[in-house]
């Protein structure tokens, strides 16, 4: 394995502690629960946001604490969902009168340390609710699974409550706000690498030369099918599909596009994605209102990219329009 | 049974086992999950094994829940909650029987957790998951107790019994857990979790007579 | 070659298309000469900055031109300085009455086309300085050698000037600021894989599993040495002492810290490395007043990581801190 | 010698080199270089193979002269204002001359070109670039005229010492272009630019007496 770490235990704490460096007016950190918080503290006017999952996904979530976004991150280790402690501890550091907005994608054991630390959180007084994020259509919403995973998606998740709560909205608001945008996010990924979490030291999983993994989910988790690597337009094919058909969305929509790189592929190659994704949609009647392209749910060092799709109306348009301000900055 | 040094002895070798195992468990989860098994259960039991001489000891059940705490709130990924789950259920039953606990109580602890396990993460038996491990092996418990076996041949029976199951989650389809997005390719290797549990077992028959037990429970 | 591209030899148009698709209110692309300009074009009231080089480094250049940056870059194909024609085109595109400043890392490919450029623009009768970067502190600078390199220091020259510019200063006065910030910025960078540009296929060097090559350029050439994988804090002391020494920064300096990938390493490992490094200055009695952390100037897909120090003093920290807004966004 | 059919001759085979052998040199310059030699050179020289027959015909300077445009203005990296400044200064020799130009007007033409390289790019001879394979092949073919060899017997002397002086390169610590930052590591393989030019050499000496050469004189 070939990675800036010390020792492979400390990974997330030594990241964290270097974000916290890096931002040392905006950002606290509390290394007994791999916790980020604004330095600002959490204000009785707003409703405070967390989102937890595991480490690995960077920026998401710990890079995207700040003013119109999160107001806490409480990460787990890489690819494990943080401990139910870490996330009930968060809670009460960023406890409002108006409420906690609990942000979960949909894996069982995020969904348990949360459901638990609500639990306590609820017990203890603390208003409290949690919202899950299902955006990947590579996985089947049958009844026998667990439904689908989240991925980049939840970035518009995080923008859209994170501007509304902002502005003064209530915890049932921000439930009402989230849950839409839920249900008009879809996103599809692949992998044209393995991802290498530093305590195994190597990859998850084995992948030829030329072979790519499609479908693959945020974790090194292998995905549905593998295939052979083909032209760029036919992995966007491959990519956009699922996603357009699924929802559907179609003709006349206006949408946000993004386009994610996994870790490993530069952004170059993100944004040749992005045009050939733009054009195919534009040939399809699809309008592309906002555009975003870059690093925002990744898997450690993983070569690849996902899409996602949101279709907009006024309110979803105006909320991801908001001005927001986080740690990950390039001035 | 002297209740508290046996649940001692079972909480340090699980603990143990845990942690001597990291490696192959993270190995056993990559296959089709995400390769954290090991790091997380590592990382928690370690905690276990810090904390060891602060844990409550005014019995068994007591032990056995201030463990589970620990559990729950200090390992991520999804074995926290589920394996904390088993322990705080455990001590529940442990808890709620007052004296000494013999071979039908720890088959009432055993069912007492899966049945907390399927309430915390949803899952059936047959879902491939450490389920199918630990419900086999409780039988054989069950019925190496009811044949009046000593707690050597109990666990050594528990322990083939539980070894046998995890191989036989290999042609399953997984339903729960990370593996569960891969559908079918889930078929053709056993369920990790399954496999740590089998792991645990076999240690626990390997030593049940060594010192380190029957000491302890001179020693008690 | 596992990437997404279809032609290689369209890798840079098809990526700068799809970065003014995704930028259609502030990016314009003129396809011919590979040239993106601010949608707003040239004004008479500030000096135009533009900046050219091979592809490969995004987001250098072409995607750092707007508000307060540069208002035009020139790209050459992958790793191949630009035709002289593509940096004369973009000179007549964004005159200004205030002239033109050009910025060029120091390569002898790059000289020579903005040399010749500069002669035919002046020919024109267009006001044109070009200024030359050269901050990489791996390559000795000896009278037998071409000079240093420029790497990632790049962008706070850019920064600088923009600000400056932006602000009504004279060309003069650029040169000045630009030539400045060269003479107090350093950086050393080291990559831990090869890069494979699309149109080779194949990774421009061997790697062993466990080497490293240090002092790398940022065009996959090799580096002065090879080593082998170490704990993150030895990695950063390779980086850190030879750019610590040359200057050299001594203790009582304010310096801005920049951790730069160089396209292949996740954004976790480039904080855990900016974390050690804002230690290590502290320890020193170097303190660290800016930071930088993310991908600046990149080397394709290659693994690694660069450290750039910039010595501050009131006005480059002044125009280091002023507003700016490009093309890459994560909102 | 008809000089603009020569010159057509000798730009075309130049060109169709570079395009057959981007892979090839790619590879050479990616050994110590940046690997980008083969695709500038054969991009560039696409454009001169496209716009043929625009190119204006009134002499072979003239030619040579808008060939040198183009590949001065469209190539990059350094071999774009390199190869230019080469083209250019041949040009601006056979345009001094009146009538047909001989074999003394070639080595004239290629002295100037490689002044006007060390000018452009401020290499000397032995520090590891064309220039080292330009000099002796242009000796040699000053040798050749003197000793009034025919066109393919110079040719064939000019490619065979092109690639000696090529492979000469390898020992060479090179001190110009990409290759320079690596200080010791340059020794031991040739320089990519200079294999470049032998490869040309060795493809104009194979040509010289071809159809394609021969009958586009007599047509001419
Ligand atoms: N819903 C569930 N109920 C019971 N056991 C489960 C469930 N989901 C997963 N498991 C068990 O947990 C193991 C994986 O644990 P771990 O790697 O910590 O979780 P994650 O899947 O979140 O990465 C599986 O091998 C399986 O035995
Ligand atoms: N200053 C120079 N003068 C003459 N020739 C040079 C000079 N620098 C490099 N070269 C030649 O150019 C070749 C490399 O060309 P190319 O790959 O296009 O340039 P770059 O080094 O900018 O990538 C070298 O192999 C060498 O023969
Ligand atoms: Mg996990
Ligand atoms: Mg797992
Ligand atoms: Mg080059
Ligand atoms: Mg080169």
């Amino acid at each position: 394995m070939k990675k800036f770490v010390n020792d492979p235990q400390q990974f997330v704490p030594e990241m964290l502690k270097g974000l916290a460096l890096a931002n040392p007016d905006t950002l606290t950190y509390v290394p007994e629960y791999n916790l980020i918080m604004r330095k600002s503290g959490p204000s009785d006017d707003k409703v405070s946001i967390v989102q937890g999952s595991g480490s690995g996904h960077e920026p998401a979530h710990v890079m995207v604490v700040g003013p119109g976004m999160l107001d806490a991150a409480c990460p787990g280790d890489v690819f494990a969902a943080p401990p139910m402690d870490y996330v009930y501890e968060t809670t009460k550091l960023v406890n409002s009168a108006k409420g906690v907005l609990l942000l979960v994608n949909n894996y069982t054991g995020d969904r348990m340390a949360f459901d638990m630390a609500q639990e306590l959180s609820l017990a203890d007084g603390i208003t409290v609710k949690t919202l899950f994020i299902d955006d990947d259509v590579a996985v089947k919403d049958s009844t026998w699974t667990v439904g689908r995973r989240g991925v980049a998606g939840n970035f518009f998740v995080i923008k859209a409550v994170g501007a509304a709560a902002e502005a003064g909205a209530d915890l049932d608001e921000l439930m009402r706000i989230g849950e839409k945008v839920v249900s008009v996010t879809r996103s599809m990924g692949l992998a044209l690498t393995a991802c290498t979490p530093p305590a195994k030291g190597a990859p998850l999983f084995e992948l030829g030369p030329d072979e790519i993994e499609i479908g693959v989910g945020i974790h090194g988790e292998p995905g549905r099918r593998r295939a052979k690597i083909a032209p760029a337009n036919e992995l966007v094919d491959i990519l956009l599909d699922p996603v357009i058909t699924d929802l559907p969305f179609v003709a006349g929509d206006r949408v946000a596009l993004m386009v994610n790189g996994l870790g490993g592929t530069p952004i170059s190659e993100l944004y040749l994605v992005y045009g050939i994704a733009h054009d195919k949609l534009e040939a399809l009647g699809i309008s592309v209102a906002r555009s975003y392209v870059g690093e925002y749910c990744t898997s450690l060092d993983m070569a690849g990219a996902s899409i996602t799709l949101v279709k907009l109306d006024d309110e979803i348009e105006g909320l991801l329009a908001a001005p927001a301000e986080v740690g990950v900055r390039i001035f | 049974m002297t209740s508290l040094s046996d649940a001692e002895f079972i909480v340090r070798t699980i603990a143990q086992t845990a942690v001597d195992n990291e490696k192959y468990f993270g190995d056993l989860d990559s296959v089709v999950g995400d390769g954290d098994l090991g790091f997380s259960l590592a990382r928690g039991f370690e905690i276990v094994l810090k904390d060891w001489d602060s844990f409550d000891r005014t019995d068994a059940g007591t032990f056995l829940q201030k463990v589970g705490i620990t559990i729950t709130g200090r390992i991520g990924g999804t074995s926290g909650p589920i394996w904390g789950t088993a322990f705080l259920r455990s001590a529940s039953v442990a808890k709620a029987h007052d004296g000494e606990l013999g071979g039908d109580d720890v088959v009432a602890m055993l069912r007492s957790a899966m049945e907390g396990i399927m309430a915390r993460g949803g899952a059936s038996l047959g879902d491939k998951t450490l389920l199918d491990v630990l419900a086999p092996m409780t039988d054989a418990i069950e019925q190496g107790v009811a044949t009046g076996q000593g707690g050597a041949a109990v666990m050594a029976s528990a322990a083939a019994s539980a070894r046998a199951a995890a191989e036989a989650t290999t042609p399953m389809i997984a339903k729960r857990g990370r593996a569960a997005y891969t559908g079918e390719r889930s078929i053709g290797s056993p369920d990790a979790g399954g496999v740590a549990v089998a792991v645990i077992a076999e240690a626990l028959a390997a030593n049940w007579d060594s010192p380190e037990h029957t000491q302890q429970n001179t020693a008690n």
